[in-house]
C-alpha cells in the first residue's frame, strides 16, 4: 500500500483486515461490529468481507465474548475481542483475571492465550457515565497479562496486527478521542517491536512520560515548555505491562526529574509504579521526586467537569515547575 | 433426541409475515389493536375511566413531545447524546401509571416515559444527557432510581430492593426495566434466579424492542424472551408493549401479585424502537426502512387516539389543547436546558464519600488553589 | 394471575416422600432401577455389550477406590485437599463414557470418574489436590480441560471451543460440567445463551448432587433444573444420575445430535453427594444423616453390581479381579503422590507467558540469586 | 463482657454478633454462612439467633450478592456480604467497581452505600488455585470504595463493627492465615479509629510498613533485626484506602529508609502507591528508596511453592539489609 494519511481508527481497521488476511486462525468478536462496524467503526466493513463466522456479533454480554474467545482460543483460534466502552469491561473482569490471564501458567504452558482485548479508553469526548474510564492498572496490576496503549496511527496499524501475532493474552487500548487524529502510515515499513517504549521529544529538564491519550497532552506541554526556556524529553511508553523503562532510566538520569502523566486516577495508577521503580533505580540522580498528573481519586466526573478532571497541557506544566522548583 | 427438539419453538421467521420482528398473536396479550379497537382478552381487563384514558394519551403525548424537543436540542449542541423512547412510549407509559405511588422503578437508560409517570422532572433527565450531572433526583423519594447505564446491573438492585420490602413487611413492589440485548446478562439472569430463590416482589419489564443497538433479538434468543421466566420458576407474559391498555392491565396485575407474596413475574413488552439507539447512532446500517414503516402501523399513540376518537372519549378540543401542553413543556424543557447552569468543578469531590477522606479533601484543596492560581494569570 | 402461577411447577417437598431430594419420577429417565433391574425408556434405549457393561462396573468401581485412597492420603497430610466423588461415579463415567475420542471435556474440580475415563493419569489429578501444580495434563491432547475452580467459568470455555469446532467443520462435540449451585452463576447463564445463539455443539451436564457446599438446590432452583434450558431455548433432560446406563445413553444421544449440528442440550443427573464437599467440610452442620442413608439405597455401584450378578453377566471372579485391580490403583496412586517431587522453585516464574518479559526474567534472576545467598549461609 | 482472649475468626463472630444486636437493620449475606456457619465459621451460629432473614444463604453467584446488596442498601439495610474466598470476587467486580463505589457520587449523596465486603485474604494455607488472592490494590485503586485489612483480634473486634456502622461500602480484609491466631480483646475499650494507621513497634533505622497477614511477619522481622543491632520501626497500616501515610512521613523523616511488605504482586501493589508517596513527601530525608517486598509478578503459585512466593522474614530483612546499604 506505501504511505497513507490515516487515522488512528483507520488504521485499527486497515491493521486488523491486514491481520484476518494474514491468519485464517483469526476472528473478531464483540457488540455491534458486524453490519454496524462498531460503534466507533473500526470494524467497518470487516464483516461484510470476512463473513459472519470470522466477524461474531455476540450476545450482549462481556463475560460471555471474553469467556467463549477463552474456549475458542484453545481450540487453535485467535480471538480479538472488542470491548464497546472501557466502562463495560468489567462484567468480563473474571474471565480476564481468573482465566485469560492464568491459563497459560495454569496449563504450564500446554494452552496459550493468543487473545486480544481491544479497549478504546480514557475521556474527553463529552459522553456520559462509564464511557470515559481508564482501567489499565487493574490489568497491568494482574500477573498473565500484558497492556499496551496505542498514541498514534502508525503505532495503531502495526501495534493492532503484533498484538494479534503475540501469543499472550494482551490488553489493548485505544485513545478513543484520538480516533481522528491523522498521520502518515507507510505500510511498508518495518514497525518497532510492540514492548518497548519510545523517545518522542528530546529535552534534557525534565523526563515527562505518557501514554495513550496523553501523549499528544505531553508533546503539547513541552512544546509550551519550550516558549518558556525549557527542554522536556517525552517518552511514549507504549506498553504499560510489562513497563519497559530503561530509556526512562536513562532519560532521567540526565535530566534528574521525571513526571508522569495518565487519565487514571493518581491513586494506585501507574504513575504509582513507575514513581516507585524510577526512584529504586535513578535514587542517586533524582533532584525531585518523580511527580505524578492523573486523573483525581474521584468517579469520573459529569462531561461538563471532565476538562477539569484531565491532565491537560497546564497541569503537566505546572508538575513540571514543581518538579523543577523542588 | 427428535422428541427433544420439539419441545421449544424456536424463532423463526413467520412464514408469510415480512418481518421477523412482528408480533406473533398467539402469545401476545392485547386490548387495544393498532386499528384502536379494544378487544377482549380471557385473563386481562381493565376497568378504566373516560379521565383515565384521556390521561393516558395526554402521557403519550407529552413524552414523544419531550423526546422530539430533547433529539432536537441534542442535534443542537445542546446535549452530548439523547437515548429516544420513540416508539415506545405505550409501554413506558402502561408500565409507569401501573405503579402504586409505594412502588420503586429501577429504570435503563431509556424510560423517559416512566420519570414522567414517576413525576421527575423531565430536566433532571436533561442535565443527565447534557453531562451536568448523573440525574440527580432523589430515588427513593420519587420510587425511581437513578438511570442505570451499564447494561442489566439495575436488575440486581430491584431484587435486592424487593427483598428489603420484604423483610419491611411492607406491601409495595418493585419494577425492573431492561432491554431485550439486556437479557444476555449474566448478571440479569442472576437477578432472575434471587427473585425466583426468594420470591422477592419484583417484576421484570423487558421493553423488546428488537434491537440492542445494532444487534437483532435473534442473536439474544431463539425462542421468545417471556418464555425464559418458566426456567427460573416464575410466570412469564408477553405484551403487546404499543398498547398501553394492555400494558397498564398486565404490569398491574403484575405488581399486585408480588405485592401479595406471589413473587416475581417477568413481563416481556413486544415493541419496537422507532428512532435510532441514541443520537450517535446510524440505523441505515443495519435494518431496513420497510420495517419502520410496518411498524409505524402499530404507532402506541395513533392508536389511542383512534380509540378516543371514534368512542367520542375525547374531541379535537382535547387533543388540541394536549398539542398546546406539549408545546409549553417543550418551551420548559428547552429553556430549562439552555439555562442549565454548570455545575462547580469542586463538586467532583464533594460526593464520593458519605465521609470524606483526608487524602481526597487534600487534593480537593490543591485542586482550588492550582485554580486559584490562574487568576493571578501566571500561566 | 392464577392462570400465570399454575404456569409453573414449584419444587415443594414431594408429599409422602421423606427427603425433598429425592427423584421425582415423572421426569427421570432410568435404564436400571436401584434395585438393579433393567428397564425401557421410550426415548432411549440403549445397545451395550456384556463386555461394556463390564467395563463400567470397572470404572464405577475403580475410581471410588481411588476416592477413598484419595481421601486417606488427604486425612494422612499428603494432599492440602481432596473433592470426593462420592456416590457421582455413574453420572460422571456414564458421561465420560459417552464421549467420542475428538470430543472435548470441561470439568469442574470433582470430574475424577471422568478423568479417568478421558485416560488422564490420577497422579495429574493427586497433583493438583497435592499443590504440585494445577493438574499438568495437556487438555487439548487429552479432550479434557484442567480443571476449573472458579464455579462456572468454565461453560464459556466449553462454548467457545464448540463455536471453534464448528468453524472448522469438525464432527466433534463439547462437554461441559457444572454443578446445581453453579448454574446460579451470570458466567453459566450466558454460556447457555451462547450456546443457543449460535447453536453450538455443546452439552451442559450438570451433576445436581443436592447441594452446593451447604446449600441445598431449593435455594438456587424453584423448579427441576433441566427446565432451565427450555427458556434458552433448547431442550433439557432429567436422568437418574445414578444409573450409568440412562446416563451413557442419554449424554450420546445429546452428544450425536450436537455433532449433527442440532445445537446445544442441557442434562440434569439428579444424583447426591455421599460424602462431605471436600475433605475440609463437616456436612453434620447442614445435613441429616437419614438423608444419605436413603441415598445409600440408589447406590451408583450396587446396582450394578446387582443387575450384573443377578444376570450372570459377571461372576465373582470378575468382581474379586475388579477389587484386586483397585488395590493396585490405590497403591499406585499412594506410591506415586508420596514420591512427587516439589516442582522447581523456579518454575512459577516461567509459564507465566508464552513469550517471557524482561521485567519477570529479572524478578526471577533475582530470585534465584537472592536464593543462592542462602547456599552461603549468611542470614 | 470485660476482657477476653479471642482468635481473629472468633473477634469476628462476635464483632458480627454485636453489630447486629445493635442495628436491626444489620445483614449478613453470603454462600454457606448460614447452617455452615462460613467455611471459616465466621458467622458461626448467627443465622440460628438472628434468623434467617438477616443472615442469608444466597444462591452461588457474587454479583447477584453484590447486586442485592446495593438494593437492601437503598432500602435502607446494611448489608455484609461474605465472599466465600479472595479469588471469588470477581464475578461480582462490576457491581463493586460501577455500582457501589459509584452511586453515592452518581446521586449526589442521596443514596448512600453502608456495604461491608468480607474478604479473606491472602496466601500461606496450603490451598487450590484462587484461593490464596490479594485484591486490594484493585479496590483502593477505585475511588468510592474504602479498604482496610485486619491483622489481630481487637482490630477485628472493633474494626468490623466500625465498618458495619460506616456510611460508606467497605472492602474488609481478614487475613485468613491468620484467623486462629490469639489476642487479649477488651470489649469494654473504646477502640481506635477505623481509618488510622499505627505503629506497633518503635525503631530507629527503618521504618517497616504491612498490613494484614503481613504485620505479624514485619514483626517477627523487627524481632530477628534487633537481634543483629537493628531497630526497626514497624507500622500496621490497618486502612489501605484512604491510606493514612502522615505517621509514615514521621517515622520515614526520622528513620531515613522505609520498606513496604505485602503479599499481593509487587508491580503496582500498595508498595508503589506508598513508595510514590513517601518520597514525594519525604524527599529530602530519604538515604534510600522505599524497597518493596510483595509476591512476585505471577499468578499465585501451587501450594507446594508458596512459601518461596510468599514474603517472610527473611525476605524483609534482606529489603533491610539492601535500603541499609544503599
Ligand atoms: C455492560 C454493558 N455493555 C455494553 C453497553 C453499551 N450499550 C449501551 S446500550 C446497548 C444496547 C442495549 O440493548 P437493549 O438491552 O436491547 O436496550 P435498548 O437500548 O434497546 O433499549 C449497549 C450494548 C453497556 N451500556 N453496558
Ligand atoms: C465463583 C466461585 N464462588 C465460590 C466458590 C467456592 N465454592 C467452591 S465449590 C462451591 C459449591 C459448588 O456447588 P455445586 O456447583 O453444586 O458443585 P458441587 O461442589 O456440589 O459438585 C463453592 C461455593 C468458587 N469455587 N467459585
Ligand atoms: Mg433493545
Ligand atoms: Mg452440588
Amino acid at each position: 500500500m506505501g504511505i497513507e494519511t490515516l487515522t488512528i481508527g483507520k488504521a485499527l481497521n486497515l491493521g486488523l483486515r491486514r491481520a484476518m488476511e494474514d491468519d485464517a486462525k483469526v476472528m473478531l468478536m464483540g457488540e455491534d461490529i458486524g453490519k454496524l462496524g462498531g460503534v466507533f467503526r473500526i470494524t467497518d466493513g470487516l464483516q461484510k468481507d470476512f463473513g459472519e463466522d470470522r466477524v461474531v456479533d455476540t450476545p450482549l454480554a462481556e463475560a460471555g465474548i471474553l469467556g467463549t474467545a477463552v474456549g475458542l482460543a484453545m481450540r487453535g483460534y485467535r480471538p480479538v475481542c472488542e470491548i464497546q466502552f472501557d466502562g463495560f469491561v468489567f462484567p468480563a473482569y473474571n474471565q480476564i483475571v481468573t482465566q485469560v490471564a492464568k491459563i497459560h501458567a495454569r496449563s504450564k504452558g500446554a494452552l496459550r492465550m493468543p487473545i486480544v482485548i481491544r479497549i478504546p479508553f480514557g475521556g474527553g469526548i463529552g459522553a456520559v457515565e462509564h464511557h470515559s474510564e481508564s482501567p489499565e492498572a487493574y490489568f497491568a496490576h494482574t500477573p498473565g497479562l500484558k497492556v499496551v496503549a496505542v498514541s498514534n496511527p502508525v503505532d495503531a496499524y502495526w501495534g493492532i496486527q503484533q498484538a494479534i501475532a503475540h501469543p499472550d493474552p494482551i490488553v489493548f487500548l485505544e485513545p478513543k478521542r484520538r480516533y481522528w487524529e491523522k498521520a502518515e502510515v507507510d505500510t511498508d515499513a518495518t514497525p518497532d517491536p510492540l514492548f518497548r517504549s519510545r523517545v518522542v521529544r528530546g529535552g534534557d529538564d525534565v523526563t515527562v512520560l505518557a501514554y495513550g491519550p496523553m501523549v499528544k497532552t505531553a508533546l503539547q506541554a513541552a512544546e509550551a515548555a519550550e516558549e518558556e526556556g525549557r527542554s522536556l524529553e517525552v517518552v511514549d511508553l507504549r506498553t504499560v505491562s510489562p513497563l519497559d523503562l530503561d530509556p526512562v532510566y536513562e532519560s532521567v538520569r540526565r535530566t534528574g526529574r521525571c513526571v508522569v502523566v495518565h487519565e487514571a486516577a493518581v491513586t494506585l495508577g501507574l504513575g504509582a509504579e513507575i514513581a516507585a521503580r524510577v526512584t529504586e533505580n535513578c535514587f542517586h540522580s533524582l533532584e525531585a521526586p518523580v511527580l505524578r498528573v492523573g486523573g483525581y481519586d474521584t468517579p469520573y466526573p459529569p462531561s461538563k467537569l471532565e476538562e477539569e478532571y484531565l491532565p491537560d497541557l497546564d497541569r503537566v506544566l505546572d508538575a513540571v515547575d514543581r518538579s523543577l522548583g523542588f | 433426541m427428535t422428541a427433544l427438539r420439539q419441545a421449544t419453538e424456536v424463532v423463526d421467521p413467520v412464514p408469510g409475515a415480512s418481518s421477523p420482528h412482528l408480533p406473533q398473536q398467539p402469545d401476545l396479550i392485547q386490548l387495544l389493536t393498532p386499528e384502536g379497537e379494544r378487544v377482549e382478552h380471557p385473563e386481562y381487563s381493565l376497568d378504566i375511566s373516560d379521565d383515565e384514558l384521556r390521561g393516558l394519551y395526554r402521557d403519550l403525548a407529552l413524552v414523544r413531545r419531550w423526546d422530539v424537543e430533547a433529539t432536537a436540542l441534542q442535534r443542537q449542541g445542546e446535549l452530548g447524546i439523547w437515548a429516544s423512547l420513540l416508539g415506545q412510549e405505550a409501554a413506558q407509559i402502561g408500565a409507569g401509571r401501573a405503579m402504586a405511588v409505594d412502588d420503586m422503578a429501577f429504570p435503563t437508560y431509556r424510560e423517559h416515559g416512566v420519570a414522567w409517570a414517576r413525576g421527575v422532572d423531565p430536566l433532571h433527565v436533561m442535565s443527565l444527557f447534557r453531562g451536568s450531572d448523573n440525574g440527580g433526583w432523589n430515588p427513593v423519594e420519587r420510587g425511581f432510581n437513578l438511570y442505570t447505564i451499564v447494561i442489566g446491573s439495575q436488575c440486581l438492585h430491584a431484587t435486592g430492593y424487593a427483598m428489603g420490602v420484604q423483610r419491611d413487611g411492607a406491601e409495595s413492589a418493585v419494577l425492573a426495566f431492561l432491554g431485550d440485548g439486556a437479557t444476555s446478562q449474566g448478571e440479569v439472569n442472576e437477578a432472575m434466579i434471587f427473585a425466583a430463590s426468594f420470591a422477592a416482589p419484583v417484576v421484570f419489564f423487558c421493553q423488546n424492542n428488537q434491537y440492542a443497538i445494532s444487534v437483532p433479538i435473534e442473536r439474544q434468543a431463539r425462542v421468545p424472551l417471556f418464555q425464559r421466566a418458566a426456567g427460573f420458576g416464575f410466570p412469564g407474559v408477553r405484551v403487546d408493549g404499543n398498547d398501553v391498555l394492555a400494558v397498564l392491565a398486565v404490569t398491574r396485575a403484575a405488581l399486585a401479585a408480588a405485592r401479595e407474596g406471589q413473587g416475581p413475574t417477568f413481563i416481556e413488552a413486544f415493541t419496537y424502537r422507532m428512532g435510532a439507539h441514541t443520537t450517535s447512532d446510524d440505523p441505515t446500517r443495519y435494518r431496513l426502512a420497510s420495517e419502520l414503516e410496518e411498524w409505524k402501523l402499530r404507532d402506541p399513540i395513533a392508536r389511542l387516539k383512534a380509540y378516543l376518537a371514534r368512542t367520542g372519549i375525547a374531541d379535537h378540543a382535547f387533543f388540541d389543547s394536549v398539542d398546546a401542553e406539549g408545546d409549553e413543556l417543550a418551551a420548559r424543557i428547552r429553556s430549562g436546558t439552555l439555562e442549565m447552569a454548570d455545575p462547580p468543578a469542586t463538586s467532583m469531590f464533594d460526593h464520593v464519600y458519605a465521609e470524606q477522606t483526608p487524602p481526597l479533601a487534600a487534593q480537593r484543596a490543591e485542586f482550588v488553589e492550582y485554580h486559584a492560581s490562574f487568576e493571578g494569570g501566571d500561566h
